[in-house]
Order: C-alpha cells, then structure tokens, then sequence
C-alpha cells in the first residue's frame, strides 16, 4: 500500500529523482500504471531511464541502457539537481521528525560513537534542499517518528515555517510523507507533520500511536483508495521480475 | 604516463602506507581487485577516501588497511549496513577508524576541484544539517557579485586515483562506458593513478556513450579481467548480486571476516609468494 | 518543453527588445538562421552574449539589432577583423555598441555557473590583465580553506539561449556530436531556449561522441536544415569557408553590408510577407 | 622560417595547446617531421587531434574526427589548461613588449574609443597562465614589438622578475619569442627579451632595428640552421592540402 500511494503521488511526466529500494519500485509502479512518461533520474547519472526490470541499485546497467543519456556523477548533481529543474524527489530515511527533518547518518546522542551508524548522506541533503517537493517514504514506528531527529541529515522545514527560506533552501520541501499506515503532509501554516490521510483498514489511532510525538490529524481524513486491479498487477510483475 | 603493468606492480609503486587513496565507481566499474591487492600488499594508516564505500571499502576497513575515512554514503546497496565499517566505527575494531562525511553533491565537487586544479569547490548545500559541525572542511562562502551565502568544500587531490574501465589500448588509452560517475575526475584530480581494465585491445574503436582519458593523464594501466567483480563492467559482465547478499553474512562476524580474507584474498599472496619461491 | 514549431514563430516567441540573447556554438553548430531571423524581425536593443562573435553576430550588430556585446573573442575566424563589430565599437554604427570583455575560461565558467544554478564560478584566470579594469564582473575571490585569492566571474544567465544541433525526434529531445563547445551550458543557463535542428527524426540512435538535452531541458525545437551555414554541422554539411572569405569584402563597407542586407537576409522577409499576403 | 622554428621548438610528445594560424601550422609540421607523438590540443575542446589536412579554424570537423576525444570548451579549459597538464601553449600577438606580455585588445590609450579594435582575448590569458610554458609567435615590427604594449591581454613576465609568482601564475611564461627574423628568450635575471638566434641572412641589427625598445642580444648569438629538405616538403604538403 505504501509504494502504490508512494506511485500515486507522482504526476504523469514530472521529473523524479529516485532513490533506491522502495522510491525506485514505486516510480517504476508510477511509470507503469497511470504515468508513462514520468521522467526517472538516478544520482547516478542516468537521466529518462525505462527499466523494464527494477534495479536493484542505482547503477545497474539497466540504468544505463535504458536512458535518454548519462550524464557524470558531478553534472547529474550540478547542472540537474541543484538548479531546481527536478520536480519531485524520493526520499527514505531512519528517522524523520515532526517538522520533516531525516536522519540518514547516525542513532544515538553523541556522532563521535554512535549508538548505530547509519550510511549517512548519500545524494539525500541536497535532493531536500533543491527539488521542488519532497516525498518521503518510510515505514511508521515511534522509532522512527521522532519528536527529534538525532542528527539532521537532510533538512525539512527546519524548526518551523519560514526556516526553509532563511536557509535559502530553493525547493518546497517534504511535501507528501508516506508510511504504512497513511500519508502526513506538512500543515501550511505550523508546518508540523500532519496525518491527512489514512490506507484502508487503518484506524488514526494506530498512527498517532505509531508516532513518537503527538502527531496532528487533519480535521477530515480521507482514506487512501483501494489498489487498483491493474496497480496490483503492475506491481507483482514488477517484483516478479527483480527476482527472488 | 600510462604505462601498462600488472596490478602488483602497480599497486606496488603507487600505495605508500599513510597515503590518501580513492578508489572510485560509482556502483558500476569499481576497482575491486586493486582493493584487494592493497589489503594483499598489507598498507596501513591509509586515508580512503570514497563516496560509497560498499564491498571493496569494507574489505579493506576490516583488514586493517584504513586510518581515516572520508565519504558520503557508505552501505551494502541494496541490503543493508556495511559491518565491517561499522565494528570500525563503533567499536575501533580491527583499529580505530577516523570519518569525515559528506554529501554526494559535495564529494563530487571537491573531485571537480581537484581535477580542475581549483582549491575549493562552491555549491548549493549542507545548508541546515548538521553535516557542517562535524568537519572543518565545510564552510560558507559569499557570492562576490550578489552577497549570497553558498558552501565551499575543499578540493580532493589524492596521493593515488584508482578506477576501473573497460578497455585501454595499448599506449595506455582508457575508454569506458555506460556509468562512469566521477571516474574522470578522481584520475584527474590524483597525483598519480591507475586505471584496471577488462581488455586492452589494438583500437579503441568509438562507442557511444564513452568516455576516454588520454594516456598522458594517467600514471598506469593494468589489465584486470573481471577486476571490477563483484560489480560490474558493462559490456563484458553483470552485477553479481548473490555476492552482495553473501557479503552481509560474512562482513557480520569478525571470525567469519577473518576466514573469508584468509581463504580468499591473503590465499592469492601465498599464490603468488609460491610462484617467485 | 521542448516544442517543435518554426523558426519564426519560436523567435517571435522568445527574443524581444531589450532582451539578452546568447547564440552559441565553438565554430562547429552555430545557430546562423536563428540570428538572421532576429534581423528580420527587427529586434532592438539586444545584449548579445557570445564567446565567439563572429559573422552572425557581425550581421546583427551591422543590422542595428545590439546595444551591447559580451564576449571572448570577435573575429572572422581564419580570415581576419570583424568589420561591423569594428565599426559599431570604433565608430558607434549604426548605433554604439556597448562591450564587456572576457576570457574564453571566463565566459565557459559563467555559462556553467548558470547551468548550475549559483551565482558565480571560480576560476584561474585573468590575473594581472587589463580586463580586470575594465568591468565589474571580474573579482577576486579567496579560498576559505588555503587563503589563496582566485578570480570569480558571475553567472550569466540569458533570457534566450539558442544554439544549432544535428536532430532531435519528435519529442524534442536534441542530439548534436562533434564539437559541442558551451552548448549543453547556454541552454541550461537561459531562462527560455531554442534548438535548431538539421532534421527531426523518429528515434535518435545512438552516436559516438553524442551529448543529448532532453526536452523538459528545452523551450523550443524547431527543423532549420543548414542552419549553421556558413559554420558546418558534422555529418551533415561542410564549413563554407569562401562565405567566410567573401563575408571579409561585403562588411569592410557599409553600403555593400547595406545590399547584402536587404539581398539576402530582409528579401526573405518580402518573401514571407508575400506568402501572407 | 618563422613556421619551421616554431615547429622545431616542439618536442616530441609534449602536450600542445594550438590556436589557429601560424601555431596551428607549426604544430602540425612538427607532428609530420620530427615529433610524431606530439598532442595537440585545441580550445574547441579536441585532444590529441591528428589533421590530415591543416584546419582552417579551431573547431574544424577534421579536429573532431581524427582525435582521440572531444570534450566540452568549459572542460577544455577547467579540466585540462588550468591544472597545468598542458606543456607548451602557442600564441600570436598584435603587440608583444620587453617583458613579454601580450595585446591582442585594443591598439591605443584608450580602452573605450580604441584606435584599432582587435578580436580579443580568446583563450590566451590562461593558456599565457597555466601552460608550463608559451611559445609566441609574431611577425617582428616595431609596430608589433613596443616597450610596453597598450593593453594587458595576456601576462608574460608583468614588470620583471617575480611578477608571475607574485601573480600566482602557474606556468613558466613565454620561454621563446619567435620571429620572422629570429628568436628571444627572457634574459634568466632581468626577465627581459633577448636576441638568442637569429633566422638565416639576418643580421643581428635587422632584429633590434624592427624592435621598437633597445634590444638586447645575447653574447653568443646562434643561427636558426637552414631549413631540411624533409620539413620543406612536408610545409609544401600542408600549405597544399590547405588549398588555395
């Protein structure tokens, strides 16, 4: 349900700037069901990639074969990401906070000796500060929902409204966070993540209590749709085809 | 410039221990077997530099090879941690490992900087994370014509640039193919260099899509088939992914690491001391 | 984005008075067509960007369609002065020509500022030369890690950048190989953009040496076959260098430009007008 | 002559950065006589060009097609002049002076309202910088060889000795002056350009007469030695294939 609402968000020919694991999947579930001709751009290097299997990291030859050209490591970040010619960019993360800040680096209080280190940076604090929105994808646990990230590794909307702009941060930001349970979006005038949406079958309540803060519930709550027939299929082709 | 040698030899002449080493490929074309003969070669207090420290970086970590490392995402694509890095990290097992962290968009440029015989690199980012406290070798720089605050990163120059390609000729041209990531830049931007390759061939007809560093930009050439294994090099083989997956079993365990590094890696150096004995 | 459509209209679209304008191409793909369709349409008061003014640039200006110039290097390459640009900067004809003058570094660098997004780019360049005094848009500029001073260059960032190339398909998406110069970086820095093509074509094949702008990249396509002449476009046409000769004669002298004019470039637009009428 | 020692000072397998002309033609004779391996490199963003034929500009197809890579002009320049990787870089002038420096501007005092408008500065002013060292070739006048020229386009040795260190300027300066009448080298103390060769039949005063500053000639002055039957032939064969 997740990556199907994760590949509903995506608008038909935008330009998304895929991570790999599940932002990869659903922007193939994307390009295969209701938006052909969405543009997948890979940190790699790989700008228009059509997968016709799903990559299982972001520099498979796949990538490249099936891409309207690669371009260098340096360039992709320079001349394509930086300058806000990306529409959307797809964002996982360890945890991520009421005002949409991620952690991607470290767990515990102190970076010199972490509790866990994580992978860290990767292409992430730019694709937060320059798409023009954000989606983050990430499965909903108190873990993971924190009042507070340990380390901001990627920035939200900071401390609050107007921290993006003081930042000269040029993108919207987290605009869509995508979870198991449903979908929270900033709320426009405190920017704290808001649940405004709930999957099928989930009751708010294990959201909120899925979140380590107090977590906002938007005043209607809609339901995400069921999965299409098609979605479904479209989907299971496409882990059939990633193979065991 | 470009002389053509074997790895050994190469690795040999170029590793020093305390050097700065970056071995570069992004994904595809990583220079797995020049890794492993650094580990074979036994050099310590390295400084690797990388931006995804994956497989080959973990191997050299858990040998012991590495003092400090600089990078921006360090993992196992696609399954998980990087155990090894991680012991390292948190426990300074086998030896303490140093880290200074980036961004991609980061390392990229201080390549960029480093290739372009520039000092330091400006670039929209790290603004708000708590990247910038952790290294002095991210700071804000003001825009002369405008006022505006952006970030500089300091270039990279490495004591020894290390990728793999598909082919060289043999004047020691190198051409490759499909991903090929910061490759240009880390040869570039290096003192001096290697670059291992899956072929070397009479010409290097033109293909589409590659990328070609002339002879005289790089210090030498070794042919590595299968040098890239467990990643790939497009057109002569594909990403063996069962090895990733392997991977995370036995990088989990220092005993099982051990094991691994005495079966696989230090069993070519007995190899090869019994060929000269 | 992207949009195929004629010359005329895609001109008529984006160039007005007042507005700056970069025609690029390194010898190789200059958008020759496009520039003397801005003749036609009686543009004032345009800033020319270009690293290379060279004989379309000296028919614009010679037409009265510049009020200032930015460039690298103004000639008839191979050949010798570029007379109306003389005449406009020596002369004031047939109205003064305002310039600001750069290094080829330089001008490369603030295209590729601007195809980046930053408001400025760092380079070596220009130390200890006369250019410095002569424009507020060469600075020093000190590293923040070494203390070393380089120079910054702003970027530019045209309203309309127009460059020629070999094919796009259907969709938009361009494909030009050979030497391809600064185009990639004056379509990424311009607010708005043109590609002219030789031919449009089902599928771009790939080509050795290609680089390709996808076409969300783009403003406008549109289908000029020899559209770089007198300048070549590889694998389709041949540089014309007894244009290049003979263009030395017709703009040493004002009333000879004045025929070629109204002989060539403006009978097209009798021509036109006559279609509609 | 002028051409033939200018292709002279090319040793085989240096990195040469060529503009067009006279350069262009010297470099081409050396690869064709005695510097097989000789690279050229051209600001149009061709390495190791090998022309069959002599180019007619700096971005001819042939440049293109017969070299072992074409990079961008912001690479050419970024990645490959300015790091030093370059040996030799060859230029022309339209004034040169005692110190070397080089204008290819503006002939007069006055920048705005010049007396002659020259194309500029080009690529020069960093091939001038970054090249290990600079050949300059230009055809000796008084007009051309001034004590000091009118606009600084290119830095030789600025005012004297110490000046491109104090510049930051990387490369070693213009090692060779090159004349239709012989050759100047800057003096190893004063940095000044001295008569140290000169060209067959000329005489010594011919060069200070068309040098419009007191020039000083070298103690032990050589002669270009004529030129060979084979560099002859192969000038012929390159002027041929140039046309007309």
């Amino acid at each position: 349900m997740m990556t199907i609402a994760a590949a509903r968000a995506l608008r038909d020919g935008a330009r998304c700037f895929v991570g790999i694991g599940r932002p990869s999947t659903a922007a193939n579930l994307a390009r295969r069901t209701h938006a052909p001709d969405l543009v997948l751009i890979y940190e790699s290097g790989t700008i228009g990639a059509k997968p016709g299997t799903l990559p299982l990291s972001i520099g498979d030859g796949v990538l490249a074969e099936t891409a309207d050209t690669v371009v260098s490591v340096p360039e992709i970040f320079n001349y394509w990401l930086q300058p806000g010619r990306i529409d959307v960019g797809f964002l996982g993360a360890a945890q991520i906070d009421r005002y949409g800040n991620i952690n991607t680096t470290v767990i515990g209080d102190d970076y010199r000796s972490p509790r866990v280190r994580l992978p860290g940076a990767g292409g992430a604090p730019e694709i937060a500060a320059s798409c023009r929105e954000v989606i983050v994808v990430v499965k909903q646990s108190p873990r993971a929902f924190v009042e507070r990230v340990d380390f901001v590794t990627s920035v939200g909307y900071g401390s609050g409204p107007g921290d993006r702009a003081r930042l000269g941060l040029t993108g919207r930001g987290p605009a869509l966070v995508i979870t198991d349970l449903g979908i929270m979006e900033p709320d426009p005038e405190t920017a704290e993540l808001t649940l405004t949406q709930v999957h099928p079958g989930v009751a708010p309540a294990q959201a909120t209590a899925a979140t380590g803060w107090p977590l906002a519930v938007a005043g209607t709550l809609s339901t995400t749709p069921e999965p299409t027939a098609a979605e479904l299929a479209a989907l299971r082709d496409l882990n059939r085809q990633a193979g065991p | 410039m470009g002389e053509i040698t074997s790895l050994r030899d190469a690795i040999a002449d170029l590793a020093f221990d305390g050097a700065t080493v970056a071995l570069e490929g992004f994904t595809h074309l990583i220079p797995v077997a020049a890794g492993q003969e650094i580990i074979r070669q036994g050099r310590r207090d390295l400084t690797l530099v990388r931006m995804t420290p994956d497989i080959v970086y973990d191997q050299m970590i858990g040998a012991g090879c590495a003092r400090k490392l600089v990078f921006s995402w360090a993992g196992n694509p696609g399954v998980g941690s990087l155990h090894r890095f991680r012991d390292a990290v948190q426990n300074g097992w086998p030896v303490p490992l140093e880290i200074e962290e980036h961004s991609h968009a980061g390392m990229a440029n201080r390549y960029v900087a480093g290739a372009a015989g520039l000092p330091f690199a400006v670039l929209r980012g790290y603004v708000g994370t708590d990247l910038v406290a952790q290294t002095p070798n991210i700071k804000p720089i003001t825009c002369p014509f405008t006022g505006e605050v952006l970030t500089a990163v300091p270039a990279l120059n490495p004591d020894v640039g290390i990728v793999h390609a598909q082919r060289a000729d043999r004047a020691g041209n190198v051409q490759m193919w499909g991903i090929t990531g910061v490759h240009k830049e880390v040869v570039l931007a290096s003192k001096r260099s290697l670059v291992t390759v899956e072929e070397i061939v009479d010409h290097l007809d033109p293909r589409p899509g590659a990328v070609i560093l002339p002879h005289w930009a790089i210090t030498y050439v070794a042919e590595v088939p299968g040098g890239a294994h467990p990643s790939y090099a497009m057109g002569y083989s594909e990403r063996d992914n069962d090895y990733y997956q392997a991977w995370d079993a036995i990088s989990r365990d220092r005993d099982a690491f051990g094991d691994w590094l005495t079966s696989t890696v230090m069993r070519e150096v007995r190899a090869i001391l019994g060929d000269q004995a």
